[in-house]
């Protein structure tokens, strides 16, 4: 049914976008799910000591938080790992809604903050303390900025798709990354290490899956329709 | 003044004489050199030239034997004090060494 | 006008000396802390003498000044001045004998304290701690169960992944156990030998109640001894400007006694 | 106008307190500023030093040909200009305008002379990937730090002590410089040549193989 | 001398007379009005600081527009509060205790008490000042650079200074441009102090021995020598600081740093090494920040005690002797720097003997005030407080001379407390007592004395409500340099900050009765006669303000000593140093 219609749609579109770029329903179209797992012995995550900063160490103190490069979960699934098209893509939307980065009990939340381009975010600290926002780029301009407690957002976006790893100096253990990328065609993977990418038009795509120790993997996949296609990611892991 | 009471060089046959020397000096610096001492003992004298050679050109070549004995004592000493004092600096070099971070 | 100046001037004198003598106001405490160190109270010792008697020197000259120009305030038109008795020569006599007696006292006795903390070497029993400034936390590491330190790379540290240091545990077998901390935890009554390095930039290691005070210098290997005498938990500050968070930089410091340090470490060991 | 021109000429008489030196205060002036310049040198020097002693990995590249017999050569010029120098000096106190004229010029030249075989000496350095923070044998990169900074400072000296002695040569044929000027000059010009006595054997002999 | 020769008459343009004059005079002034500025401008900072200190997450109305990376939502960032301090700093030991004791009044009346109708070098006299304000200009160009003004503090200590943009804000241009500022200013100051010496032994009339110049040329004279050898070591250390930020030397920089997860390039530096260039510097700069007020202040004393110091000469040798001393002392900054512990104890000996010489100098003043019938003027009182905030801030030395409690105090607010009464206060004292001694002189007018009295008493109470507390607060551990006490310890000290915050409020706005003044009594003054406090020495020998030659042509001899107060001679109970009447001594 809606195949029918689908090409004349997409060329009116196509159209639009060029001229007049007006909002656009988000297309229809195939979706990749899929999880991120891992073979191996994954480095075991440390316990962080957070006694420098007591609000801090008193809010986890029944809880410890642990380091965030490599969280697994059940059945050798990781999280946090970013799943991107990151070949032929088509049909990407413009990133618009804001998103939001915070710093609350001494942690990112969240630890990756994946965008598009040119998508305006914001930096929100919860905590009582002052926190510094310290992103690292290599391609986009390098700011360092802090934040007393109290103080308005922050508002940052970036035009050069990058991976940016994110730190505090203030409080070192804190560690992000924010994730620019081209395509609005993304996902991170859950606590249980699936992801899910909808809206895919017919074509063929490369799809690469990220994780910050682990470094990258690429696989190719073909959407011919509204279908629904599976792929595993898997990762090899060492303990050290 | 200058011209009324002092800097009546002694002429330039006697300027040629020290020039020699100097050159002489720094044969001998190159010399010592090449005998390939140790690096400190090597320090020492080339020093201790060095020395010679900068008080002989303060000395003729920059006049100072020729003005009042009160114009070297007012610069020299001064020179020679601050230069003492920075001295003290040489402790912390050597902790460089005995205390060097070892990473990497 | 001049009395007005004599009057200001010692009530200044006074009030500023009665706050150094009633240092405590409604739990403001205007004075060191307790001393937890086996050496401090000879640095309070020191500062009590320099206390008094730079402390006379102030209140007296002050008032002196004052005085005098109290009395000269109101003489009469035509007044001839009069000499101090003795004119400048005694007092010059005086102030080279009494400021330099004081002087070479403070600096005999002063310079043996310190030369007993900073120029002695630790105790051989000394517990060793390395201490890793950074901007703007401090992380403590203890050699492990096989006592050796594992070796520092400067390319491998990675704080988001918890390694502070820069140990390389996949190919250093002694930097397998070493425990990495954000408080030093120490034992009561035992010598304690901190070998100080900084990461970064210049911090510096304070805790007040410990009267000890040594900055990181950044390239060195800093060794700083001392013994902690009662138990308790102070704070380890940077008093060396690091950079925007500076004021945040600080640690604690917890003295336990030898039993729990000892489950302490072990604790810790486990959950490593 | 009037007492500032008394001064100038024909100094104190009487006018004014003899200075305690009995010299103009033009060449006092210059030889605080050589004093100054002196510790300046110091400081560098004693940097050199104190990063030399700290670094274990210290390289000592220089060979007999060609460093070092560039540097006796420079050395040699540099010495020789001192020489022109005194004779200028002589000359123009003898009231002889244009040896003075031509003595000034010839020391000028050697001095041009010294900072072009220095810049060839730099640029051979340069070659063989010494830079201020490259060290080509792998050692301490102090040395490419050091070598061309207090080669620099020098050679910035000599520079700058070249154009003031082009400038007081012409100016002196022309009456607008006399004697004092040019002797003040030769204060700085041996300065620049004494400055050259340490750092040919600190920084050349120091560092051969 | 010859460039000397070559000035002629009174130049009669605007930009000649005014701007790029060659006239000591004038360009006394223009370092006193540079000073001004700046001065006026460190003190805003300081109370930016000063009220971030009290209540630290106050929002101060219109912060942001001025620095919207520096305080988001009015509300200072700590990065802000330190480039804050840095400039502070910067500023007032650059540009105001260097400038304006020692270069303005230097500038202005050491010709005139050594009776020479200029400088030795005029025109070199020029290029110093306009040096000095280029130097000035690069400084305030850090405020307005991308990555913000410096913040590593006057003292800019490396690495956090030689890194850059990796070590955080404010490590960008802001610190470069601070270096070359500092730089700059140096050759400034060594041409300042090549002319200040050659003016004063060249350059005086008949009669002015050296025995009979007066304290403040002494005073001008000591500074200048010691100027001329210490900033020569800060000129190539800023040089080679800027090589470390700018061509990837690396002086001052060690090996295998890893700032903000970056490992750096840099190999096998020292940060000691800038340490000990700096403070080579450093601390012979306090004393050219303080031996000139000492100078201006016993200048000024004799005529309103009406009778000369005692001492003279001694007081003369007290001051050649700090001048001395200052070159061998500058490890007592560095005690627990990570330098050797031998030297500690080295620096602190000589550290306490220049307590020796400040001691006798204190004592010659007091001494002298015994028994005097005081003229109670503002220059007088400003005097008698220098007397007074001069103790004060000595006496803490005695404290951190020694390594052992310096263990305790050092980077505590105790150590500011000492520095700004000892050299911030007391030079500051030494300035207003300048001010209001000369200003007659400098512009023919005289100063509104009931204005310059209410400004005295707040000044005088107003330091101490300030700078005393911080003894306090030193003594309990409060660790300087922290944008806000956040902590367990630090937290109850609180209210002493917000006390001093307040203190240092209305005292900095009392400094404003003072500009009201000078500017008011500027145009509005009664004008002022040739000798307004029948003072001796040879300013007061020309009308106010002396002519473009000083004299108007006379060339003055001297017959007498410089203080001769409380003898009988023509003119009263004093007698003019150029008067040629016998004396007997008293």
């Amino acid at each position: 049914m809606k195949i029918k219609y689908f090409y004349p749609l997409f060329l009116v579109l196509l159209v639009s976008t060029a001229l007049a770029s007006l909002p656009v329903p988000p297309p229809a179209g195939g979706t990749v799910t899929g999880k991120v797992t891992y073979t191996g012995t994954p480095p075991k995550m440390k316990p962080i000591d957070m006694a420098k900063e007591p609000n801090c160490a008193k809010e986890h103190a029944a809880s410890p938080v642990f380091t965030e490069n490599v969280v697994t979960g059940p059945g050798n699934t990781l999280e946090w790992a970013v799943v991107y098209v990151s070949a032929g893509d088509q049909g990407s939307t413009p990133g618009t809604q804001t998103l939001r980065f915070d710093q609350k009990g001494c942690q990112y939340m969240p630890h990756v903050l994946a965008m598009q381009v040119d998508q305006p975010f914001e930096i929100v600290n919860s905590d009582p303390h002052l926190h510094n926002i310290h992103p690292l780029p290599k391609i986009n301009p390098e700011w360092n900025k802090s934040q007393p407690p109290g103080t308005p957002p922050l508002m940052a976006k970036y035009d050069k798709p990058e991976f940016i790893p994110v730190k505090c100096n203030v409080h070192p253990w804190m560690h992000g990354w924010f994730i620019v990328l081209n395509t609005s065609h993304y996902a991170i993977s859950g606590s249980d290490g699936s992801f899910s990418i909808k809206g895919l038009p017919p074509g063929k795509y490369t799809l690469t899956a990220w994780q910050e120790q682990f470094g990258t993997q690429a696989q190719d996949v073909t959407i011919a329709g509204g279908e629904t296609k599976n792929i595993t990611f898997t990762f090899k892991a060492l303990p050290y | 003044m200058t011209t009324g009471e002092s800097a009546q060089g002694p002429g330039m046959k006697f300027f040629v004489a020290v020039w020699v020397g100097l050159m002489c000096i720094v044969g001998i610096e190159v010399i010592i050199t090449f005998r390939h001492l140790p690096p400190r003992e090597l320090l020492v004298w080339l020093l201790a030239l060095a020395f010679l050679e900068a008080g002989i050109a303060v000395w003729y070549f920059m006049h100072l034997k020729y003005e009042r004995a009160a114009l070297a004592w007012s610069l020299l000493p001064a020179l020679a004090f601050v230069v003492f004092m920075m001295d003290h600096i040489w402790p912390d070099a050597f902790r460089l060494l005995s205390m060097r971070l070892l990473s990497n | 006008m001049g009395k007005a100046f004599g009057v200001v001037l010692i009530i200044i004198t006074l009030v500023s000396t009665a706050v150094f003598i009633f240092h405590d106001f409604h739990g403001i405490s205007l004075w060191l802390p307790v001393d937890a160190s086996a050496h401090g109270h000879r640095v309070d010792h020191q500062l009590m003498e320099t206390m008094y008697g730079s402390g006379l020197l102030f209140v007296l000259s002050q008032i002196m000044l004052g005085l005098f120009v109290w009395q000269a305030s109101d003489r009469p038109e035509g007044w001839k001045y009069k000499i101090f008795p003795g004119g400048a020569k005694p007092m010059v006599i005086s102030a080279i004998l009494l400021v330099g007696i004081e002087i070479l006292t403070l600096s005999f006795v002063g310079s043996k304290v310190w030369a007993d903390i900073y120029l002695t070497p630790a105790a051989p029993e000394a517990l060793p701690i390395d201490v890793q400034a950074g901007q703007f936390a401090f992380y403590f590491r203890y050699a492990g169960a096989d006592g050796k330190f594992g070796a520092l790379h400067a390319e491998k540290i990675d704080e988001g992944s918890g390694n502070f240091f820069g140990l390389d545990p996949r190919n250093d077998v002694a930097a397998r156990d070493d425990v990495v901390v954000a408080s030093l935890v120490i034992p009561v009554n035992r010598p304690i030998l901190l070998t100080l390095h900084s990461k970064d930039v210049i911090h510096s290691f304070y805790v007040r109640e410990l009267r000890i005070h040594q900055d990181i210098v950044p390239g060195l290997m800093i060794p700083l001894h001392f013994t902690a005498t009662q138990t308790g938990r102070f704070e380890i500050v940077c008093t060396q400007l690091c950079g925007l968070g500076h004021y945040q930089m600080k640690a604690y410091l917890e003295v336990k006694t030898q039993e729990e340090f000892d489950k302490w470490l072990k604790d810790q060991e486990a959950a490593q | 106008m009037s007492q500032v021109d008394i001064t100038a000429e024909s100094g104190h008489a009487g006018l004014m307190e003899d200075s305690p030196y009995g010299i103009p205060s033009g060449k006092l002036a210059m030889w605080c500023f050589v004093i100054s310049d002196a510790v300046t040198f110091s400081a560098v020097l004693f940097a050199y030093g104190y990063l030399r002693i700290g670094s274990p990995d210290w390289s000592t590249p220089f060979q007999f040909s060609p460093t070092i017999l560039n540097g006796i050569g420079m050395t040699f010029i540099l010495l020789s200009s001192s020489l022109t120098m005194l004779a200028a000096v002589e000359a123009v106190k003898a009231g002889r305008k244009s040896a003075g004229f031509g003595w000034l010029c010839a020391t000028a030249l050697l001095g041009a002379l010294f900072a072009a075989l220095h810049l060839v000496e730099w640029g051979r350095m340069i070659d063989e990937g010494w830079r201020l923070f490259q060290n080509p044998l792998g050692g301490s990169v102090h040395f490419g730090a050091a070598f061309f900074s207090i080669t620099g400072l020098h050679l910035l000296h000599v520079v700058g002590g070249v154009c003031a002695l082009a400038v007081i040569a012409v100016g002196y044929r022309r009456g607008g410089y006399n004697s004092i000027d040019v002797e003040v000059a030769g204060i700085y010009w041996h300065f620049v040549d004494l400055v050259w006595m340490f750092v040919f054997p600190l920084v050349y002999l120091m560092n051969v193989q | 001398m010859s460039e000397a020769a070559h000035q002629h008459a009174e130049p009669t343009g605007f930009i000649r007379k005014y701007i790029f004059s060659v006239d000591h005079k004038v360009i006394g002034l223009q370092y006193i009005g540079l000073g001004i500025v700046a001065v006026v401008l460190g003190m805003i900072l300081s109370w930016l600081m000063r009220l971030h200190l009290g209540w630290s997450t106050l929002a101060i109305p219109g912060l942001e527009k001025l620095s919207p990376a520096g305080a988001p939502g009015n509300v200072m960032t700590p990065e802000y509060y330190l480039s804050l301090m840095t400039m502070h700093g910067t500023l007032m030991v650059f540009f105001v205790l260097t400038n304006v004791p020692f270069a303005g009044f230097g500038n202005y009346f050491l010709p005139i008490q050594v009776g020479a109708p200029d400088m030795a070098f005029p025109r070199m006299n020029m290029m110093s000042f306009w040096v000095t304000f280029t130097a000035f200009l690069v400084l305030i160009a850090a405020f307005f650079v991308p990555g913000g003004p410096p913040l590593s503090g006057w003292t800019a200590y490396a690495p956090l200074s030689a890194v850059g943009q990796d070590a955080g804000p404010g490590e960008g241009w802001g610190q470069t441009l601070w270096a070359l500022s500092i730089a700059i200013f140096c050759v400034a100051q060594l041409l300042g102090a090549l002319n200040f010496i050659a003016t004063t032994l060249d350059l005086r009339t008949k009669g002015m021995s050296l025995a009979r110049m007066p304290f403040s040329t002494w005073a001008w004279f000591i500074t200048s020598v010691i100027g001329l050898l210490a900033f020569a070591v800060l000129l190539p250390a800023c040089v080679l600081l800027i090589l470390d930020r700018t061509a990837g030397t690396s002086f001052f920089i060690p090996g295998g740093l890893v700032i903000s997860d970056r490992l750096q390039a840099h190999t096998g530096g020292s940060p000691l090494l800038w340490q000990h260039l700096f403070w080579f510097f450093g601390h012979p700069e306090v004393y050219i920040a303080i031996l000139p007020a000492i100078g201006i202040v016993s200048h000024i004393l004799p005529a309103f005690l009406r009778r000369p110091l005692l001492g003279p000469r001694v007081l003369i040798s007290c001051l050649a002797a700090i001048g001395f001393l200052s070159y061998m002392v500058w490890g007592h900054h560095m005690f627990v720097s990570g330098m050797n512990p031998f030297s500690a104890i080295l620096f602190s000996v000589p550290t306490l003997v220049i307590t020796i010489p400040a001691t006798i100098a204190t004592l010659l003043w007091i001494g002298s005030v015994y028994g005097a019938r005081i003229r109670f003027t503002c220059a007088s009182l400003f005097c008698l407080g220098f007397i007074s905030v001069f103790i004060s801030g000595g006496i803490s030395g005695f404290f951190l001379a020694q390594p052992s409690i310096d263990t305790y105090l050092h980077a505590t607010y105790f150590v500011v407390a000492h520095f700004h009464f000892v050299m911030g206060v007391a030079a500051i004292f030494g300035m207003f007592a300048g001010i209001y001694f000369w200003l007659p002189k400098m512009v023919g007018r005289m100063m509104n004395e009931t204005l310059g009295k209410i400004h005295f008493w707040f000044t005088f109470v107003g330091v101490y409500c300030i700078f005393m507390p911080m003894h306090y607060l030193g003594l309990a551990g409060n660790v300087r340099r922290y944008a806000a006490f956040t902590d367990d310890y630090l937290a109850p000290l609180i209210p002493v900050h917000q006390f001093i915050t307040i203190a240092a409020l209305i005292t900095g706005a009392a400094q404003f009765i003072f500009l009201f003044n000078l500017v008011w009594s500027r145009f509005r003054g009664p004008k002022a006669t040739e000798n307004p406090w029948q003072a001796t020495s040879l300013e007061w020998s020309t009308t106010s303000p002396p002519p473009f030659d000083n004299f108007g042509g006379r060339q003055l001899v001297v017959h007498q000593e410089p203080y001769l107060y409380g003898v009988e001679g023509s003119a009263g109970d004093y007698v003019m140093q150029t008067s040629p009447e016998t004396v007997e001594a008293r």
